[in-house]
């Protein structure tokens, strides 16, 4: 049984071995690691390999595959990668090259103003949208030159996060 | 004496000073905003009242919504804390009319301190030092010209309205300061309805240290020592700590007998903050009084040994200040960090959304106060400070020692948060060395953004983990594939945190 | 300077010597039986070794396993905790041969202070009140009866080797006296394999005072003053407070050099506490010394500002005191609240199973130190002891009322505990007044069994949301039923407390 | 929609009128409610009742119909009566009369001793078993005079929670 696993920039090869009561014997990128592997509660694990005690949270992310995971000093976030995965990946390749000319919310907030108009020529780097979330404003600006193609909201409308606000041609 | 209080706020504040009248036997109203009905303040408060829609300024800023429920719960005082109405000397003053009592200083002293022009005059008649610079409102340009030959270059044109970083210019070329003035007094005007601008000396390595006040209705007021804040970022305060690092014992005593002195000034009641702006060459000067509580407040509680709510609540109550000023120590050190829900690799864009899982930090020294819970939808509407973590030790090093323990073992996930900057900024040397200036962030800013790697094995023992969780998925939903392995995990029905007691 | 510890306990004690270690950047063993594989402990260390069957005779108490670990792991030093083998002198003495720095004093110390005939003795050649009784084991009975005549009965008779209430008679008429020496005698003989007894004067309204001390390796001893365990159940404490209400300046300054006095005579070296008992008028005399740290450690922590942990191991890799006496303070009053898993209207009858829920208090002055989590199953073969809530305040009135706050915040589901049994005593009349000892629990009982009244309609709604959450579930399950009710919850995945930060 | 519920020492009778959203109209014992009931999270509630707030803790105990639940000050176990647990409850009566019969673990331990033989005829208050746990001995007594029937235990044996360790008639 093998996958791959993905790990902030490093993607991992993982086969198990063995897996058996809390006796766990796998390989990851070619080392073999044999584990005392213990759930201690639903996304709670203690790992004690050569004595060493690690104590692990997994929290599901948004589907089946995606965990962010909690060491005691560090945090990361991991995926798994199987063939519907890589299918997934690459199909989806192209569709995120147009995210240049977009502007996009980051995080649910509100518009607070729109100092641009339909049709109007914008530079790299011209504010399009002033957007304010929990007490903070930033300016969100054009990543290249082009033409304002559309605008999605008003100003003062609140908006849900990934909503997109402007797109630029 | 104050039997039932209204706390006009939200999020960990409001939790926190219902704490305290807990402890004293005081009922506690909340009040609460649509987005709000499910927060902590309105679960741990005895009453709560639905004052409006979301948005602070129709809810948590309607004075008259507010006024109505302390009338209709029969409350004896407002809390205001810290933000929102805490420094509004409309509200205190209707607080005042309405006969209940505002737990904070009266419209007087809100007023006097509010207006930067007026309270750099005060201060200068209270014989506190000023930063070098024009005493009234700029009236003519000519007339700016010469102040600023006469105090030197590099200069602040300041609003007098002003606050959070809004209508103040940095004037470095003396070519620069009519269009600097000009800039400053529209973005004053826009901002706050007041073009009224002044000038001060920049300080070019500025300390951002504070000092304690309490004053009773009798005259009496006693200052609790400092509180060192230039680690900041974007303005705001995002690690405090006391004492702080640079001063000395006759300087602290100066600027203590200053404090006092300022908060005498405008007839102070209550508790009070002078912030100081200080060289490196440890001159100090009044910057401006907060007239409230501060987000800080702990770390003074934790080395003074005073509960500050609770003695804002007894001279509310009219009782004279039960410490003295020579019975006041500073005991050990105290550091104080901000967890804010935000990116801090971008820019530190506040970071709403549902907190999935938290792990807190325990044991000796360690006090968190938050108002976030496992399930809880942080509001876009507020202030993105989720929780505090308060550390004490023996000197600085023991303390920045247990802070990063304490970090370490403190966990939040679903929504990112600073705990990683803040863990960061314990270990940079400039911070270590107590050896920085409200530019820290800046300068140090490859460090801070840096993650430790996990050392040893423990990055494949995360990947290992994901792994066997997923095939113990795989195997629950389609067991037949999966039966060549045996496993004897139990189905628990719930998440928890081992690191939660 | 010591770089690796081994951690020879389990529970709260372990976890809170291994984040001091955490602090001061020391990587820590945990070792642990069958039953403790899931234990917080294990999960805390940084590395962990499996040390035998669940039963602490085979495992805790397993001295030549622990130290095959230590070297395994090369460990410098082994922290005892409290408890286990904490006070063993022959293990102690093992460390030393093994060349592993054992925390806490050497064998001589140990073993001098483990015999009460001798430790007796001891404190009378320092010049240390001991109670009026024999100086040696008891020979013969005619020799015990004019014995008991001079000081007068009642008496205490009690196994020189004894501990815990075992191998004691309490005898108040002449006639008994014999009969009393024989039980004794033969308990405990068949207790600690040694049947030495002797004879104490029993002080009719006792407190039960300690004072902690700190001695280092070169002859440096201080005291950290203080604590007031007089809250006994079963012969064990369960509220301690420092200061305690009885003391005068005075006495406290005169016991304080009395137990400098006692770890003197010994030799000691690390932590202990000289334990004192004291008649109404205040006059104390020497009970026995604990050669370790004590569960309630935390309060002297609290009020002295002292880690002492941290100061074990500084004291363990040599180095001197880094306090001096006149430097330490009391400030302001801490009381510690033990929760034991145990049920209080069953005699205390231990009550381990599965914690299903955790709410923990927080906020200014409280301190949480426990090792238990949700879904943490607690074994039967250990300690009740699950958890202490360490409360400060600014003076005893102040820390009553915080007590009272963190212990109804304080919530464990799943298993019975202590919790309320707590809040009663902090309500108490007695207590409240600071007029106790150690009959405090016996003369309160009724009080204390009591379980206040929910206020207003909060026992209705109790029913109601029991009521809709059953209704809830019966839709769930039969929906065509039910469809006469709609509402709009949300089906959360898991159960949290919202008391939780 | 009716029940009964029993918190502590009281059999509370409950009629719901009303449930829609956050709003619930409902009699306890014949008073009438209107209150704010918000699930705050699975097992968390917060209840507005003229504006006294009111947050509940719910934790499911054995069965769906026993529940251990939290106010600020308080722990109630509550159980709802319906039709079956009445049943339950009537058939069960005569079972509990045994219990001065037989003394039973009330938690896991073990026996550190049994001071009776089978056939021992034995007194009201003698000592039956001699019971160890979490560091605490603890005797159980007989509850009446009799015959010890039945030793189910040795001594040594851990033991869990509800065995019965000796019977006597």
């Amino acid at each position: 049984m093998s996958f791959e696993v993905k790990i902030n920039n490093r993607t991992a090869h993982v086969e198990l071995l063995q897996w058996e009561g809390s006796f766990v014997n796998i390989k990851v990128d070619g080392k073999e690691y044999k584990l005392d592997f213990e759930k201690v509660n639903q996304g709670i694990f203690s790992i004690l390999h050569d004595n060493n005690s690690y104590n692990i949270e997994l929290i599901p992310g948004d589907n089946v595959k995606k965990y962010t995971v909690n060491t005691y000093k560090n945090t990361y976030e991991a995926e798994i990668i199987d063939a519907e995965a890589k299918y997934r990946a690459a199909r989806l390749k192209g569709v995120d090259e147009d995210a240049e000319n977009t502007v996009v919310a980051p995080i649910p907030g509100k518009v607070v103003k729109i100092p641009v108009s339909i049709g109007d020529s914008v530079e790299a780097g011209q504010t399009l949208v002033i957007f304010s979330a929990m007490k903070m404003e930033s300016e969100f600006k054009a990543k290249k030159d082009g033409v304002v193609k559309e605008i999605r909201v008003n100003e003062g409308d609140t908006v849900e996060a990934k909503k997109v606000m402007v797109v630029v041609e | 004496m104050i039997k039932k209080v209204l706390v006009a706020n939200r999020g960990e504040i409001a939790v926190r000073i219902m704490r305290s009248c807990r402890e004293m036997g005081i009922r506690t109203v909340g009040v609460f905003s649509d987005a709000d009905r499910k927060a902590m303040h309105v679960l741990y408060a005895d009453e709560a009242y639905h004052i409006g829609p979301s948005p602070s300024a129709e809810s948590y800023l309607n004075m008259d919504r507010i006024l109505e429920v302390a009338k209709q719960s029969k409350a004896d005082a407002i809390h205001p804390g810290y933000g929102f109405l805490s420094e509004n000397a409309v509200f205190s003053e209707k607080c005042q009319k309405a006969g209940i009592k505002f737990i904070g200083p009266g419209p007087y002293a809100i007023s006097q301190m509010g207006d930067k022009i007026t309270a750099r005059k005060t201060m200068i008649a209270a014989g506190v030092p000023v930063v070098p610079g024009t005493e009234s409102a700029i009236i003519s340009e000519a007339e700016a010209i010469k102040t600023v030959k006469e105090i030197g270059l590099p200069v602040m044109v300041k609003a007098s309205a002003g606050g959070g970083g809004k209508g103040m210019r940095l004037v470095k070329k003396e070519a620069d300061i009519k269009s600097s003035i000009r800039a400053a007094r529209s973005e004053a005007k826009s901002a706050f309805g007041d073009d009224a601008v002044y000038i001060e000396k920049y300080i070019e390595s500025p300390h951002h240290i504070e000092f304690q006040i309490l004053a009773d209705q009798h005259g009496n007021v006693i200052h609790l020592f400092e509180r060192e804040c230039s680690v900041q970022r974007r303005h705001q305060k995002i690690i405090e700590e006391t004492p702080s690092p640079i001063l000395t014992p006759a300087i602290r005593d100066e600027m203590g007998k200053a404090a006092v002195a300022a908060a005498k000034a405008v007839d102070y009641e209550g508790a009070g903050t002078i912030e100081f702006i200080v060289d490196n060459n440890l001159n100090y000067y009044f910057l401006e009084m907060n007239t409230r509580l501060q987000v800080e407040h702990p770390i003074t509680e934790r080395v003074v040994g005073v509960d500050l709510v609770k003695e804002q609540i007894h001279i509310a109550s009219g009782e004279k200040l039960s410490y003295k000023q020579e019975e006041l120590k500073q005991n050990g050190h105290a550091i104080e960090c901000r967890v804010y829900a935000e990116d801090a690799a971008n820019n530190f864009m506040p970071a709403p959304g549902k907190v999935t899982h938290i792990a807190i930090p325990y044991g000796v020294g360690v006090r968190v106060d938050g108002y976030i819970y496992e399930g809880f939808e942080i509001p876009i509407y507020y202030d993105p400070l989720i929780a505090k973590l308060i550390v004490w030790g023996r000197d600085r090093k023991d303390a920045i020692e247990r802070t990063i323990r304490a970090l370490q073992e403190f966990k939040i996930t679903g929504v990112k948060n600073s705990l990683n900057f803040l863990e960061n900024i314990m270990t940079a040397p400039d911070f270590v060395k107590g050896n920085y200036t409200t530019h820290f962030i800046d300068e140090n800013i490859k460090h801070l953004m840096g993650e430790e790697p996990c050392q040893d094995d423990c990055e494949d023992m995360v990947i290992i983990t994901a792994f066997l969780e997923y095939l113990y998925r795989l195997r629950k939903a389609s067991p037949k594939e999966m039966t060549a392995l045996k496993n004897n995990w139990k189905d628990y029905s719930r998440i928890r945190s081992v690191l939660k007691l």
